[in-house]
């Protein structure tokens, strides 16, 4: 019985996932936050206190750079990390286009099949979708991402587009 | 006896019903006509309590343990079944507050606070007359701590709200109309989309007393046209065969963003300092401390049950009991009914008057034949004062209620009547 | 294994509670170690629910027929039980809220409205680094509100209230001083006679959060020497083996005498006119709307099975695992306790850390191995802020834990720093 | 069975009380409410809206009079017009005596045996104390009468003597 938890348990935390979490991709805060084409959000996950600051450099309608500091459990580490290698260099429409991918996954309740073409690592977190306390952790640094780059390009946010 | 519009499957539906199989003292059958008062709980609803309790009992959203998520997804299905049962626009509208009171306080309590919507000197909030103190004393408490007037509609003589003065009433200093839907006292159902145009016109919040609406009447927020649909509308869980210590506010997100927030506490806040908090977006915001999670619980299970029994249908059948209670009611000599007369157009809360006996006193002696009625004043004072009554008994139906019932009403008001030796 | 201090019929006790003959996924057995989050529920409690809501259910006061007086005999009983199991001077102190969040904020929020404890600029309101976020918040928006001053207590790195700044804190600026008895996260117990002292010496209104000191405290308000005994205290019936959905303000009569209404509507009023209403004695002055009543009922039910087991017993319970925990906890490499290490001075909740890894991802594994606890800031992200770190695990136990419960938590603990690759 | 149910209600529909309830004693206010030696109270039954107003005059500590309007069901109207015939020429202390006479029988649940020597009249409420929602209506008068008679008088009152 114990083996069928531990397998659950190894569906959540994929060696990719714990290698992110152990060496996260382009984390600290780079940049000036008051230069044009960058936005600076800080984002928290209310219920268990997670905290991610994220800084969006655009460029010419591309993901400049994505530089975070951030607190937080393996999941929402990693995914930060993983966030970073996936959008930066895209245009912000493709970058828009994996977030919208990953959202889809992390909302699916493990049911859906992640596309390794778009989400490279981020098919890691499939397992994630299954558990529902974690998801809000997978999508924390994401989110802050959508935040910022919608404000350096002033397109509507918010909690209104949650739904 | 069967009338035109009862449930098919009355019989079956009272079945659902435990508290319906018990005696009362003397052996006598429970005629229970106070459901306008508080309704009665099908089996399912408490079952599904007492499985949350003994199977998934956590509290929510904070617990990461398997309860802890089966415990939050139970509270927040409950949260899209009450969604639906309103046809809200957006589920996270939703707030659970404890009873319909809270609910309303919760937004006359905000709205003294600074923000968009603050009420201050010069201000109008409109009520009626017709209203339960549970949708007055709050905007008196209003009104009184921050200088503004209060101001209401009378009603006509045959319990309609008096609308001959409106333009009077609703003016640009209007910052918020607050009324019922259907009177628990009257049963009269309040033009709610003509009052909600004209106080949008004037940019005035509209709040929707649905206590006595949400039992009833089949309610689709989402269908109503924009300037007809109310900001805020309350109702209470344990008059839509739910638990008590639940009730719900649902409001617009536009309105709900802009209100300072009510309570303090845990689940409320995005992040907390020593000298200063942020805030969770809605429906957390308004929801500070556990809530009554077990109550939502059930309350999803209620709204679930009027839903597989239908609102239209349930609706009619209150038409059809009303229609014949009306009728019965009205055979008894001496009696007189408060409110309208045109069964198709109310509620199923009847109230009236019997020459000679006090309402009390009428209740007493339909008590000890195991009818259970109301007497009092209903929390509606001010629309007893209109009529000149200070008290009235009111009989008030369901779903589970049956015609033979009303035939158990009306002799016992004949056998009161000669209890106290009228005529 | 038996330690000193369990209560002797532990397995009986066990039994009681449904819920922990409950299996996990993979059929794993459920210890339960989160009780300071919510108590689980004995099956008294549940039936005692059940009863209510199948045979007695209706309206309170209100409503004058036989199930009507059953019900309001019910309600008002459940008073009485809590008075008794609080020692209330006086059981019309007792008002029922929905939650121990409630009730703080009910004094919070009165006290913003003209009345003999009005709180105003000038004014100062003393809390403490280690409240939970339901007796911070209340505070900050009433000092925001007022133009008052909010002050706190900070602590002492063992995690104790740090009293030597005491006379620079409480003067006769202060107005209200409030803090937990027993800390959610650090377990801390307050000295709450000698703060409550210093308080009156000045003319403060001490309101003392009882929430994790009633399930495991004898309390005995009646017994207290006045100028030692709190003029407000708060707690909320789940931590109680209670329902959700209800909560307690106990408050002396002086005080809840002149603060103003909070909530209005039903039940709260002595008359209502459209422009002016007066207000009802306590307890009804503050329970607008219909109450909580089955929660109440069940509360009830509640505090009598614990008063049956005793709250002297239960105490030694919890210290008892308290103690074996602190011990089993200390031997897991890496692991640092936040808060009193000696277990006769604290209560029943543990947070602590593990080097290299994050809470939610230790709660994660503990819960594969069927071990509940509560991960993140349990609402108190300041006494968290206080010791530098953003979150922790916390366990806690109740009258039901057994010390084997312990030993598979320990367990859980050593598999998570493997699982985890530590060391 | 509708029998049982039939003297239930005759426990509490005693004929005095529906005497008294058709043609109650004293009623209607009399005096003058400032005069020396008058207080005027008005109490309010708030669960069901039964009122009093109700006028003491004291004369050399003896009550003088007791008048009174009131609104309620027959059980209020019957017990302002028995308060009225017991206490009106007694002494106050003689007239305290028998209002706590009362009260205890009213909250005695129906298992206290009335003294007709003090009571008189008024042990024909002894039913009303079977039923526990129409105490406050038994009450409602004796209850404005000694607050009435306390504000004379000059000694506490209120709420806090109620436990
Ligand atoms: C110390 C303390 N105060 C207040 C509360 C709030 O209780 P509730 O959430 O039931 O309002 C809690 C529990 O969450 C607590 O532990
Ligand atoms: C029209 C109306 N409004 C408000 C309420 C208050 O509901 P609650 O007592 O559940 O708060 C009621 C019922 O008592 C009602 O009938």
């Amino acid at each position: 019985m114990s083996t069928a938890n531990g397998q659950d348990l190894d569906a959540l935390y994929q060696e990719i996932i714990l290698d992110h979490y152990k060496n996260p991709h382009g984390k600290g805060l780079r940049g000036d936050a008051d230069a044009a084409g960058t936005a600076e959000v800080h984002h928290v996950n209310p219920t268990c206190g997670d905290e991610v600051t994220l800084r969006v450099h655009l460029a010419d309608g591309v993901v400049d750079d994505v530089s975070y500091d951030a607190v937080g459990c393996s999941i929402s580490q990693a995914s930060a990390s993983v966030l970073h290698d996936l959008v930066v260099g895209k245009g912000v429409d493709e970058a828009m286009a994996i977030h919208q991918e990953f959202l889809t996954l992390m909302q699916g309740k493990g049911a859906i099949e992640p596309d390794e073409e778009v989400l490279e690592d981020g098919i890691a977190f499939a397992g994630v979708a299954r558990f529902p306390a974690r998801v809000k952790c997978a999508l924390l640094s994401w989110m802050a991402w959508k935040d910022a780059t919608a404000r350096v390009t002033g397109a509507a946010t918010g909690e209104g587009d949650k739904a | 006896m069967t009338l035109e519009g009862l449930l098919p499957e009355l019989a079956v539906i009272r079945k659902d019903f435990p508290i319906l199989e018990r005696t009362l003292a003397g052996g006598l059958p429970l005629v229970y006509l106070d459901s306008a008062n508080t309704s009665q709980k099908p089996q399912v609803v408490i079952d599904t309590m007492v499985d949350h309790l003994e199977r998934h009992n956590a509290n929510i959203a904070r617990a990461m343990h398997q309860l802890g998520a089966e415990s939050t997804e139970a509270f927040e299905a409950a949260r899209d079944k009450v969604a639906a049962f309103i046809g809200a626009p957006e589920r996270d509208e939703v707030i659970f507050t404890k009873n319909a009171s809270e609910a309303l306080n919760l937004v006359a309590n905000t709205l003294a606070w600074p923000g968009d919507r603050q009420v201050g000197p010069g201000d109008e909030v409109v009520i009626t007359e017709m209203e339960h103190h549970s949708n007055i004393v709050p905007w008196q408490l209003l009104t009184q701590r921050t200088g503004a007037t209060l101001r209401w509609f009378g009603l006509t003589d045959d319990g309609q709200l008096d609308l001959s003065a409106i333009d009077e009433l609703i003016t640009e200093r209007t910052k918020v109309v607050s009324l019922t839907w259907v009177s628990n006292m009257l049963g009269t159902i309040n033009p709610i989309a003509e009052i909600t145009r004209k106080a949008h016109a004037v940019g005035a919040l509209v709040v929707v007393d649905a206590s006595q609406a949400a039992p009833q009447l089949p309610i689709d927020l989402a269908a109503m046209p924009a300037e007809e649909r109310p900001d805020l509308l309350a109702f209470t869980g344990h008059k839509v065969v739910g638990p008590t210590g639940i009730g719900v506010l649902w409001g617009s997100r536009a309105v709900l963003d802009v209100l300072p927030p009510f309570l303090g506490g845990g689940e409320m806040i995005e992040t907390v300092r020593m000298d200063v908090s942020t805030y969770a977006g809605i429906p957390h915001k308004f929801e500070a401390g556990t809530p009554p999670i077990v109550e939502a619980v059930g309350l999803g299970a209620a709204v679930d049950y009027l839903g597989h029994v239908g609102m239209e249908a349930i609706h009619r059948h209150e038409q059809a009991i009303t229609a014949y209670a009306l009728e019965g009611l009205q055979s008894v000599k001496g009696l007189t009914v408060l409110g309208p007369l045109d069964a198709t157009r109310r509620g199923g809360a009847i109230s009236f008057e019997v020459e000679g006996v006090h309402p009390h006193d009428i209740a007493q002696v339909l008590d000890s034949r195991g009818v259970a009625v109301r007497a009092g004043h209903h929390c509606a004072k001010p629309a007893h004062a209109r009529f000149g009554v200070q008290s009235s008994t009111r009989m008030s139906s369901y779903l589970y209620t049956e015609p033979r019932e009303i035939d158990a009403l009306v002799e016992a008001l004949e056998y009161t009547r000669s209890y106290f030796k009228l005529d």
